[in-house]
């Protein structure tokens, strides 16, 4: 797919605006000074004045309902500057999956919420190492939730909390306010230096949606495709920085760009950039057009931009020496995130199983 | 009704009308393609009938110009044409190398006498045409060739030898590179030249591939007389023709696979021969393998699709080709691998007509060609990272 | 491992006597003469009188008695020259077979034969596409066996069956006379021109052994570790014909070898090919001293030299360009039979699976 | 009674009784290491003592001679004491770059009276020495390093900066490559200096990695003044002892995985993670992966053991330290991105008592260091090219 002029003219603002709010710098200096919140509140606040934080957000609700080519558009620059913010906690999976599944007053006290940037959601899936959202041990009866979630997004900075239960047969996302008795929130700062928390629930009052099941499975295939988008950025703004690298360092009494093998291997790797943004758009965009097969380009783009975005980092930092190994540097900020973002929402592995699923085989 | 839908309708009718039912089944393999020449031998009346009737539409070449026998279609017209022929799986009427690869070098390049000369026969399929690159110590490094043509005052006096020339022995004229002035550096001083196979002094022997196919030929040039005007473009400057031609080769590469794969999903293939395990391939491995492999494909196939949109609204494909190049052979390979492996015993063996004659391993075999002919993938990889990626030379 | 004195005069002399009577020309011979028996019979009977038949038959029987590394010593010379003859079938599998559980009056009757080169033996296994030796429909029940096999190496010239059946509880092998009624042999030529063959038994006589179950698992063992020291021989070779031509051949005005790309990837599968070698020697001597972790060796070593093996084939074709493709250069014999002697008694995968299971995993 | 079966009695006897208890607990990760020095602060009196009384023996380097201040072994007896401390679990006395780079280069080029003056006090563990080769523009190039000790008659006057000194901030002692000869070719003119930390004008500032440790520094020399005599074998020859180094530095790579993964076998680590179906892990693509990557790093072994006992038949190792060196930190690199693969969120959590402190991430990130430490895996790959086999130069 190619981008029609509105998505072109957002894609030019909002690499401006990150490139201008949200650089790499703005991350280490939030780690640095172990902010609190641990997102960037300046460029968050830029987004909502931009109207980013409703680009998933129904008019009706505020927002300007861009669908999800435009918020990968989003985060496919998020991903080159790795701007720190709640984008895909509350704009992409909240709003998702309160549009879809949510009760008509849900979604009135919600969404213009997230548009006005008034509100932080964050969805609790997973409960263990791995993304397992189809067996899920988190309990919902009687209108309450029990059970331990981890990898929670902005869980600690969140104003609802989304999160996925069973009630013995379907899996379904569950409305739950932080602060109600009964919830632990344990921040917990991952190796990108993103804001995830550890959440228990004891009992706690849950809210059903009016089709939770359903805001559940939008809420991961569009965060899914975002995420791909978000590493394909990250891995394009590695390699470019890599190959400004091989064209600037000299060993050996010459440049290393000349040297062939480096010359094929940063040939391949552009290769595995290029398709990868390619198909993170395409799915995306399959996506938005409710396409047969939109389940199946979503599981192979993410899976595809994970392994792009970790050969990415891992070329990145070896192809820089040792000066990509220290942390004065940036490039090994691209691969941390590279993995964190590769784990979020179902790894590498898990997207090739359930392609191979859909594939029949 | 738009003039587009008119066309649509227009054509469906005559397609519906013409296609004769035997050329509307599924090709089983490369013996239903019809290559057309003089020593073509149609497999069926049908098939002679439907060259012929394409043709007279010029159909043949639908969007080269009707004065050189092609159909003047634009290029939404012949995606209406492509549609509704696939719609009825109506098989390409008649096809070889004058279509891919001559008939875009004239039209960009050849003098209109040339192009009054050679198109109308390569439409009506009479004329079967082969290409000469390669030579035995210019393999990828194509501009190194050594065949020279002598400027003999009324013609040229080819001497020389070319390896790889697709069906040189089936065809009937033969565009070819030469060296026209031996003192000029490489990429100077060579000619894009035509002549006819039949020339006296022109010798070809086929080559058996590792898979038993002998698709190429090695060719001999003795002493063969060439005209002085069956130059295309200008004297010395054939490189540009080459170049050109070589990157409108590899724009053709779309990554599907040919042969028995093409348009079978590898893994229920590999299901049927490797089963199931509650519905999964009970080889792990193998299955992530060809999840990986489906989802780079999925990958390409987004690639090839965006750089087809950019063709299309005028940017140009350029050095990207060598991209599509490298990469869709290097995945055909890797499906070939993972075809075998899913076969295991029963895609090995080789006399039986159980494979048809080892069809399987041969075309495992035969794609292991796909990233050496029309440039290697290391050439590939060169011109990536000096055209695209702008990596300086040592 | 190194080998000792005895073991190394083994090799040289073996080295000497496969490239003169066996060299690959001898392949190409006999596959273009259609060769009814279809292996290199002067070549074989040089081996008889130099005792390599009898390199696994007991001294008593009238073998020499190398154990496994001397046999993957011989295995590694053909797979340099591609010999064409029965050892595997018949020294390897037939032999350790037969001397593992065969009766004492099989053992008379056989391994001798064996050891003089008046007998071929061949293990029939598989069923289907792969490997499974687990998993057989072969019966065995009230001494006839009933069954089709496959990938029946040397079975159309066999004069001894040792067929894989199982009982209803163990799987076993069972002595077969390729003469007796009910055997349906056809003649199957692989991809890598060796013999083959499909068998169907039809309620067929058959011979138990006193230990059917130890020979056939044992066989497949050595079978195994013999095919990997014989993959990494064709590796070895498939690497040294490469290597030379990257230091003869010209392109663009210089040796190809001069190219850095190709000379990383060059070293690469000089490293890959070393290693392979030194596993298969480590597996082989495991075999031997029945060392614990002898069987994840050997699955470890014919995985590894699968892949070895496809990797160099593939790596020599494409670095001898368009002459790597065309019959009448060697080098594609060495990718068909890497593939195919990948394939027999499993594949990497199937290694890989029990080396997995093996560890616990 | 043999004399090695008689050393190995007296050796464990002698263990037995000298080893306290806490040096018997196998060691939990970089902080129970004793590297010794002027500023080291022992952990515990017992790994004081055990220091002291091994470096009494001779032990803490067994095999350099005894009049030097080591055990004077032959390589049996030292085979033999390395057994039974592993027996006992009993750890390493002491270690430090004066033990493995040092004390080897002067061993082989030092004159006796560098030996008598600097290995006494590395065997009792009072000196601890850094290393400085690389310079911020000299990295893989390292022979292009611009360091310079100019000749002030009676001394040196060392001027320019070291970059990746392991440990520099913690060391009394730095051996270090400096330019004597401006004017000779890049690989001569280097000589291989010794001086004190202390000595004025030496500053190092310790550099934080991706992993979040800082195991390196930059160094820098303002008009340090260097004795004339410190220098290692012949003047402007230093780069045959950095190359010795280089090469002996290699071979003490094994393969084997440090930190968290030292003797954990990934499978079943990888099992309590992601779980299991049927006793199989339940991630079948990460199966495949571990198994392969087992499978090679069985081979790897196989190929390690194999050099070793060449080496230990006297037929050298060379070049091929440049293959384990390169394969042993590429096969390190994917065994950590399997392990992260399987810890997945419980491996990324950076700040945590549960991790350590992102013991797991952290290890992850510092193994892409392995491959470019000591040698970049492409400069090892062109040395096996051209050491190992034979390829020509461009």
């Amino acid at each position: 797919m190619r981008l029609n002029d509105e998505q072109q003219m957002l894609q030019d603002s909002v690499a401006r605006l990150m490139a201008d709010k949200g650089p790499v710098s703005r991350l280490r200096e939030l780690r640095d000074s172990r902010d609190e919140k641990g997102y960037d509140q300046p460029l968050w606040q830029a987004m909502v004045e931009a109207g980013l934080t409703g680009i998933l957000v129904p008019e009706e609700h505020g927002g300007i309902a861009f669908g999800l080519v435009g918020a990968g558009l989003v985060a496919q620059e998020i991903g080159r500057n790795l701007s720190v913010t709640p984008f895909l906690s509350t704009a992409v999976l909240g709003a998702t999956a309160l549009s879809t599944g949510a009760t008509a007053e849900q979604q009135s006290k919600w969404l213009p919420a997230i548009a006005e940037g008034t509100a932080l959601v964050a969805l609790a899936v997973d409960e263990g190492a791995k993304h397992r959202p189809d067996s899920l041990n988190t309990r919902y009866e009687g209108g309450k939730i029990s059970g331990d979630k981890l990898l929670v997004l902005d869980g600690h900075v969140a104003d609802l909390l989304l999160v996925a239960a069973t009630d013995g047969s379907d899996s379904a996302l569950y409305l739950v306010d932080p602060k109600a008795s009964g919830v632990t929130i344990e921040r917990t700062i991952m190796a990108d230096n993103r804001n995830a928390a550890r959440i228990q629930f004891d009992n706690v009052e849950a809210e059903p949606m009016a089709d939770g099941a359903a805001a559940l499975q939008a809420a991961l295939r569009a965060g899914r495709a975002v995420l791909a988008a978000e590493l394909a950025g990250l891995s394009r703004e590695v390699f470019e920085r890599t190959l400004g690298y091989l064209k600037e360092r000299k060993q050996f009494g010459r440049l290393i760009g000349t040297f062939q093998a480096l010359q094929h291997r940063a040939a391949q790797l552009m290769i595995d950039v290029t398709m990868t943004e390619a198909l993170a758009l395409q799915a995306l965009d399959a996506c938005d057009n409710n396409a047969d097969d939109a389940d199946a380009q979503v599981f192979a783009a993410k899976g595809k931009a994970a392994r792009t975005a970790l050969l990415a980092g891992q070329e990145g930092v070896q192809m820089h020496g040792g000066i990509g190994m220290t942390d004065e540097f940036d490039i090994g900020f691209f691969l941390k995130r590279a993995r964190a973002g590769g784990e979020t929402l179902g790894d590498a592995n898990f997207c090739a199983d359930r392609f191979a699923t859909l594939g029949g085989y | 009704m738009s003039d587009l839908e008119q066309f649509r309708a227009e054509t469906r009718e005559w397609l519906q009308a013409n296609c004769p039912e035997e050329m509307r089944q599924p090709v089983r393999g490369p013996e239903d393609h019809c290559w057309g020449g003089r020593k073509w031998q149609f497999q069926s009346d049908a098939q002679r009938v439907w060259m012929e009737r394409m043709a007279e539409k010029g159909w043949t070449a639908p969007q080269w110009p009707q004065e050189y026998g092609g159909g003047g279609l634009t290029p939404e017209q012949a995606a209406i044409l492509d549609e509704e022929m696939k719609r009825i799986n109506a098989r390409t009427p008649v096809s070889n190398f004058g279509f891919w690869m001559l008939g875009p070098a004239l039209l960009k390049f050849g003098s209109d006498e040339l192009k009054r000369k050679h198109l109308p026969p390569i439409c009506r399929g009479e004329i079967r045409w082969c290409q000469g690159y390669s030579e035995p110590n210019a393999g990828s490094d194509l501009a190194s060739l050594q065949t020279r043509a002598e400027d003999k005052g009324d013609h040229f006096l080819v001497n020389g030898q070319k390896i790889w020339t697709s069906y040189a022995d089936k065809a009937d004229w033969i565009f070819c590179l030469v060296r026209t002035d031996p003192n000029a550096t490489k990429h100077n001083g060579i000619s894009f030249v035509l002549f006819d196979m039949e020339t006296p002094g022109v010798t070809t022997r086929p080559i058996e591939l590792i898979s038993g196919e002998s698709p190429f030929c090695e060719t001999f040039f003795d002493d063969v007389k060439v005209e002085k005007d069956a130059v295309v473009g200008e004297l010395n400057r054939g490189w540009d023709v080459a170049k050109y031609l070589l990157t409108h080769e590899r724009n053709n590469i779309g990554g599907e696979p040919p042969g028995y794969l093409k348009g079978r999903a590898l893994g229920p293939l590999a299901a049927e021969h490797v089963g199931t395990e509650n519905g999964k391939l009970a080889d792990s491995a193998l299955r992530a393998d060809i999840a990986r492999l489906e989802t780079d494909h999925m990958a390409f196939r987004a690639l090839v699709a965006k750089v087809r949109a950019e063709a299309e609204a005028g940017e140009g494909v350029g050095a990207l080709s060598a991209v599509l190049k490298y990469y869709g052979t290097e995945l055909n390979k890797r499906r070939y691998e993972l075809m075998m492996d899913a076969m295991g015993a029963e895609g090995l063996e080789w006399e039986s007509e159980r494979t048809q004659g080892g069809m399987f391993a041969s075309e495992w075999l035969r794609s292991k060609g796909n990233s050496i002919e029309g440039g290697t993938s290391e050439v590939m990889l060169g011109i990536v990272s000096k055209r695209v990626l702008g990596l300086p030379d040592a």
